[in-house]
């Protein structure tokens, strides 16, 4: 049976489903209760399952985390909250020195199953720090599970994993999708380390996770019109990554296009790019591309969508790996090697 | 024999058993042995500069306020009811001292000579901050909680170094009270001793958060534990808030460190234009603290004594509607960026590797111009 | 009027015009209001067991010290001085209570039951960790300063929620205390009145750092300002803090929140086997601190109460050096980790990435070997 | 004129002529004045610039950057000493959200002269938290500069170079390699950006930094042994990186191998490769290799040795570039797909 959600009503009905089947899970963050979060997709969660499981915290990432991890050696399953992506660094020493490092630190003695819900990424209109995505520092991280979702049916069911797994998972939640609705089928839970082709073709693959699937997907169907044939694959995980299924779409396409909202510099499209090339090295018929965040850190709002993936920079970068025209065809790098960088 | 919290002495953290206040609702004096001595010089020429500087930055936020719901600004944190809490200490700093604040300081801002143009371009989300840090001494806006209270304290610190005769003020909310840094903050400004103010404007919430979800006790009891001396001032008067910011500055400059205040007010409107306060609190107490706005307290005042008040209230409406008038025109009439600006000032010594971005982009921009 | 730090009322922040004592240095009992109602049990067996457990505490430090400087062990944190400190409250603990730790609680490992075979590993840098957190209830040691705390308040906060009757005690040193991260578990512990027992063991150093880098005031003021009781007390007294101990633990208990206790003591040797204490502090300071030795006072107290010496000194010793050996054997016969132990216990759930890379790994150390 | 120093010397050297130099230099961190340091790095230099130059901070990483900031404020050029890898975390808020991004936030109108030295890397048969590697967080960080350095003479020019910047630098130490000696020659300040190819060679290209470069140069040697010529590329700077520098090598050798301590994933290594793989695709001739720490914490010391990067390892992926017998030429990982992973 499913229902129409939008993708913030399938988060908040996947912690519902939690809470409601497992009373070890807890919610705790920065305005979830009362409020039902800035986004309400805590909506109603404190007056079903009481200020004890939904928990207003006091202002403090790290402690917010700290405290997590002291619960889950009691056996909770702390659900925390970071209000926004760019609020996550406060607490950066605990998940990498603590949560990451617990199990390997004690031996496999100390569990920590611990679900970290993180908003990222723009497309919002928003101020500074409200529309970054900080996903690749925590790929660098051993012991950690990232994930990510691009539709409500996502949504819900990798949530529901990340809760039930007894690893710690940063989901990132694309915040700009909240609004988009979808289909929920909430018998589905899913697994955390499978990519999902969710277009198949023959002649570019394209990698995409979290907001920028539904933009591959778009510059598929625009592909189509020129006759080209453009698999996409939502990677779900983000650490670790599917590099199995991007390296059998590579093997029959040859050609490789990753894209994330994220700046570009050692990043997750760095990671798989490089697993392509080792792996999948003889199937390679051009040079990967990527369409990222520039490496800059994330610009004013009023100019984000020329920071952004967007659709025809996807478009151009699949050009790139057809040996196309595009739009670096003609394009004079000199300038570069003798001026700005000594 | 039961262990609790001590209770220090009021003469030494003042303020601690009952805000200090000087300005009663009616607009009566009331004597403070403490401050007292820090007014002497607010006659009543002083108090109308003082009412008027209230009347400017509450006309400032409602236009602003009403720009948003126009669509004119993408966000507005409101301040509301908290203009004597932020004019006060703002008519106590020096020229040569320094405001590390958050995103709600436009009171700051605008006493400072933020150029207003600028200045709209933050809520425009045109540029991330607003004004000339260096011209108008004031760091940028700060949005990560509590993150500007080191930066506040380490400028003291180098100011004290350099013998310079500077003060820092850095202010920060009830929530930021319960971040790592502004409690580090408060480590390093007793241990260096740093001519550093702490203004705490308490406005009984964060976001959605009640002030006891941080913190059972006053919050000007927290800087007494790391050896700073501190007040707990009514935030609603700006006389109190003024003698305060006086007392704790004539500290710092005279090299007694640190000083912490806890101004005592609260945000009447909502944590920002796209938050809905109904689901967290009552409309009626909202409406107590209406009763104690800091406005019409010195309306009062200036009525006891003698003050002309329609003149008064004229020449204050006059100036508060050409601030509206100028505010508005900047933010109608202020530049976009350009995207070509997302490559600049990433770096001192720009990189090859992001010149090569934007020479990527720029190229991408033409084609798909070129397309059209 | 001068604004300065506030003195608390010394019957509620207890010890901040000096540190509690109940024993004195030559082992006579000084009377405490405070501290005596929860020594009513201690005769003199009870009194006999804590000195047998601060010599084998002593003995464990000094024999794991010599072994480091016979290269067994590749680094050791001294607690020499601070036996009492950790004695005193680990025997308040009760079973059901959890510990969170840094790295200098021989003490508390030791009497939790860590086993030494395990314990002996961290130091010959084999493990990560040196116990079983589940069976003795205490975390794995904890080198990021300060991090524990959190963890601790967050385990009391549990225990709470699930009406159980545990405390949790988490200690750390005064360095620690500028950290943020034990701010913010102060904040927690606070407004969530969580069953939890903060023990700050100050020992005057933070490495090089005397105290007074890190505060101006004594340390038991900081949770004051967080709304936490607090005791500061003679670290080198077992009795004090042992008493101390018992009543933040019947506190917690009885759901009266959290307790603040200051030991006050002195880390005598170096702070680890690598550091070198001559480059910051005197001699002088440390042979004042070896004056106050903990045990010493023990035994003194025990003289006085008749207690039959030389036998109490031969059990002792025997007690302390079986352990010595025990230990010695356990450094000597530590199994060492293979190498493909590195890449298990990263997740619950293996990835694919890292089993490849075992399988690698593998492969490669075969080829090594084929090799040669 | 050259001295014979050790690379922890150089950098004590590098810090006092740049005290010396400019009045406007000060030093902070924990036990840096009356100890000199845990490596005695900073010896002698509280007693000779005075307390308020050289400065003895409270313990708290976060505050260490964060008044570094207040102060650059007031054009002071703050070098913060952060003690060990392991202890960066809890100042990552002020360094990624801060100091990255002020010059950014303010239009260009605020420097941050910063430079933040931080000791690096294993072999040093420590505990937990004391011998890793970090810098690939910051290398992902818009707005900083991440260099390293390989011999005593590369860290005094480098370190000069990082304090004379106008950008944030963080400067990672070698940390295993503070007591080996070099000729080092005071006049040399070094820019931020350029690699160096400090050996030359067709068949492979090596690109090290920091540890690892000494390493690489081992294996240069061994593999001249068996007819095979090794180009050794010491990085210097990890962000921004000097692709230019690689891909002209790999232009000549078509083979690249990357090394360095921090695990692979989403790391400097990755994005190395991905930049050549996207610039010099067509040159490439062998599928590019990487030999790093593993995808896991920092194990226990006494099996580091297992994990780091070691000579054995590079000439295996030597081997592997060139298509010779190596350790995974018989390699069965069909267990993978079916087994471990879900
Ligand atoms: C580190 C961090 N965490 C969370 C947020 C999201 N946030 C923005 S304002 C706010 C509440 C701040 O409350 P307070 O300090 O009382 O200041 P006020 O808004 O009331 O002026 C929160 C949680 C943030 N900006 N930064
Ligand atoms: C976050 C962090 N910063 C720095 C260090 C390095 N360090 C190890 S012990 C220590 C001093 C700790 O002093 P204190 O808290 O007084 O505990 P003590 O060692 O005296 O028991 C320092 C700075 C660390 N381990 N963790
Ligand atoms: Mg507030
Ligand atoms: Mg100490």
């Amino acid at each position: 049976m499913t229902e129409t959600l939008t993708l913030a009503k399938a988060v908040n009905s996947a912690l519902a489903d939690s809470l409601e089947g497992d009373d070890r899970v807890l919610l705790m963050g920065e305005d979830i209760g009362k409020l039902g979060g800035v986004f309400r997709v805590t909506d109603g969660l404190q007056d079903r399952f009481g200020p004890q499981r939904v928990i207003d915290s006091p202002l403090a990432e790290s402690a917010i985390i700290g405290t997590a991890i002291g619960m889950s050696y009691r056996g909770f399953r702390v659900v925390a909250e970071i209000q926004f992506d760019g609020f996550i660094y406060p607490a950066f020493d605990q998940i990498v020195a603590q949560v990451a490092k617990l199990r390997y630190r004690s031996q496999g003695r100390v569990s920590m199953p611990l679900t970290i819900r993180v908003p990222f990424g723009g497309a919002i209109g928003s101020v500074e720090h409200h529309s970054e995505s900080p996903e690749s520092y925590f790929a660098h991280t051993a012991g950690l599970r990232v994930v990510t979702a691009s539709t409500p049916q996502e949504a819900y069911s990798t949530l529901r994993a990340a809760i039930q797994s007894d690893d710690p998972v940063l989901f990132f939640e694309p915040k700009g999708k909240y609004y988009t609705k979808g289909e929920v089928d909430r018998s589905i839970v899913r697994d955390l380390e499978t990519a999902n082709v969710v277009a198949s073709g023959r002649d570019v693959t394209i990698a995409a996770y979290g907001p920028t699937v539904d933009t591959a997907l778009r510059a598929a169907v625009a592909a189509a019109d020129e006759g080209i044939e453009v698999e996409v694959i939502d990677l779900r995980s983000i650490s670790p990554l599917d590099v199995d299924t991007v390296v059998e779409s590579v093997r029959r396409t040859g050609r490789l296009v990753v894209t994330h909202e994220a700046p570009a510099e050692s990043s997750v499209s760095s990671e798989l790019i490089a697993s392509v090339a080792e792996r999948a090295f003889a199937h390679l018929e051009a040079a990967p591309e990527r369409v990222t965040g520039y490496d800059t850190p994330y610009p004013p709002s009023a100019v984000e969508h020329d920071y952004l993936p967007s659709l025809d920079r996807l478009l151009d970068a699949v050009d790139r790996t057809l040996g196309r025209r595009n739009s670096r065809t003609d394009l004079d790098y000199s300038a570069l090697t003798t001026g700005a960088a000594r | 024999m039961s262990i609790t919290v001590p209770a220090p002495d009021p003469e030494l953290a003042a303020g601690l058993d009952g805000p200090l206040t000087v300005l009663d609702l009616d607009g009566t004096r009331l004597p403070s042995e403490l401050l007292d001595p820090h007014l002497r010089d607010i006659d009543e020429h002083a108090l109308t500069n003082l009412y008027v500087d209230m009347v400017r930055v509450r006309r400032l936020d409602t236009e602003a306020f009403a720009l948003t719901r126009q669509g004119q600004l993408v966000l507005w944190p409101p301040l509301l009811g908290q203009e004597a809490a932020q004019v006060g200490p703002a008519r106590a700093l020096g020229e040569q001292d320094w405001v590390f604040g958050s995103y709600r300081e436009h009171g700051f801002a605008l006493l400072r000579g933020a150029d207003m143009g600028e200045f709209a371009r933050i809520w425009k989300a045109y540029a991330h901050s607003g004004w000339d840090p260096r011209e108008i001494r004031m760091a940028p806006s700060q949005i990560i909680i509590g993150a500007q209270t080191l930066h506040g304290v380490g400028y003291a610190m180098a100011a004290k170094m350099d013998g310079a005769d500077e003060v820092a003020l850095t202010t920060f909310g009830d929530g930021a009270t319960s971040e790592g840094d502004v409690n580090e903050a408060l480590v390093w400004a007793s241990t260096f001793q740093a001519p550093v103010v702490f203004l705490c404007q308490n406005n009984q919430y964060a976001i959605s958060e009640p002030v006891h979800v941080q913190s059972g006790v006053p919050l000007a009891l927290r800087p007494t534990g790391f050896g700073i001396p501190s007040m707990r001032v009514d935030g609603n008067d700006v006389l109190a808030m003024h003698a305060a910011a006086r007392i704790a500055f004539d500290r710092a400059r005279a090299g007694d460190g640190p000083t912490f205040i806890e101004a005592v007010t609260y945000r009447r409107g909502p944590h920002t234009t796209t938050d809905d306060p109904k689901r967290y609190r009552d409309e009626a107490e909202v409406e107590a603290w209406i009763a104690k706005d800091p406005i019409d307290r010195v309306e009062r005042a200036l009525e006891r004594m003698g003050a002309n008040m329609e003149a008064v209230r004229a020449e204050a409406k006059i100036r508060a509607d050409q601030l509206a008038k100028e505010f508005r025109a900047a933010a109608e009439h202020a530049v976009p960026p350009v995207a070509d600006e997302i490559f600049d000032n990433v770096y001192a010594q720009p990189t090859r590797r992001l010149e090569r971005q934007r020479l990527e982009h720029r190229a991408f921009v033409s084609s798909i111009e070129g397309a059209k």
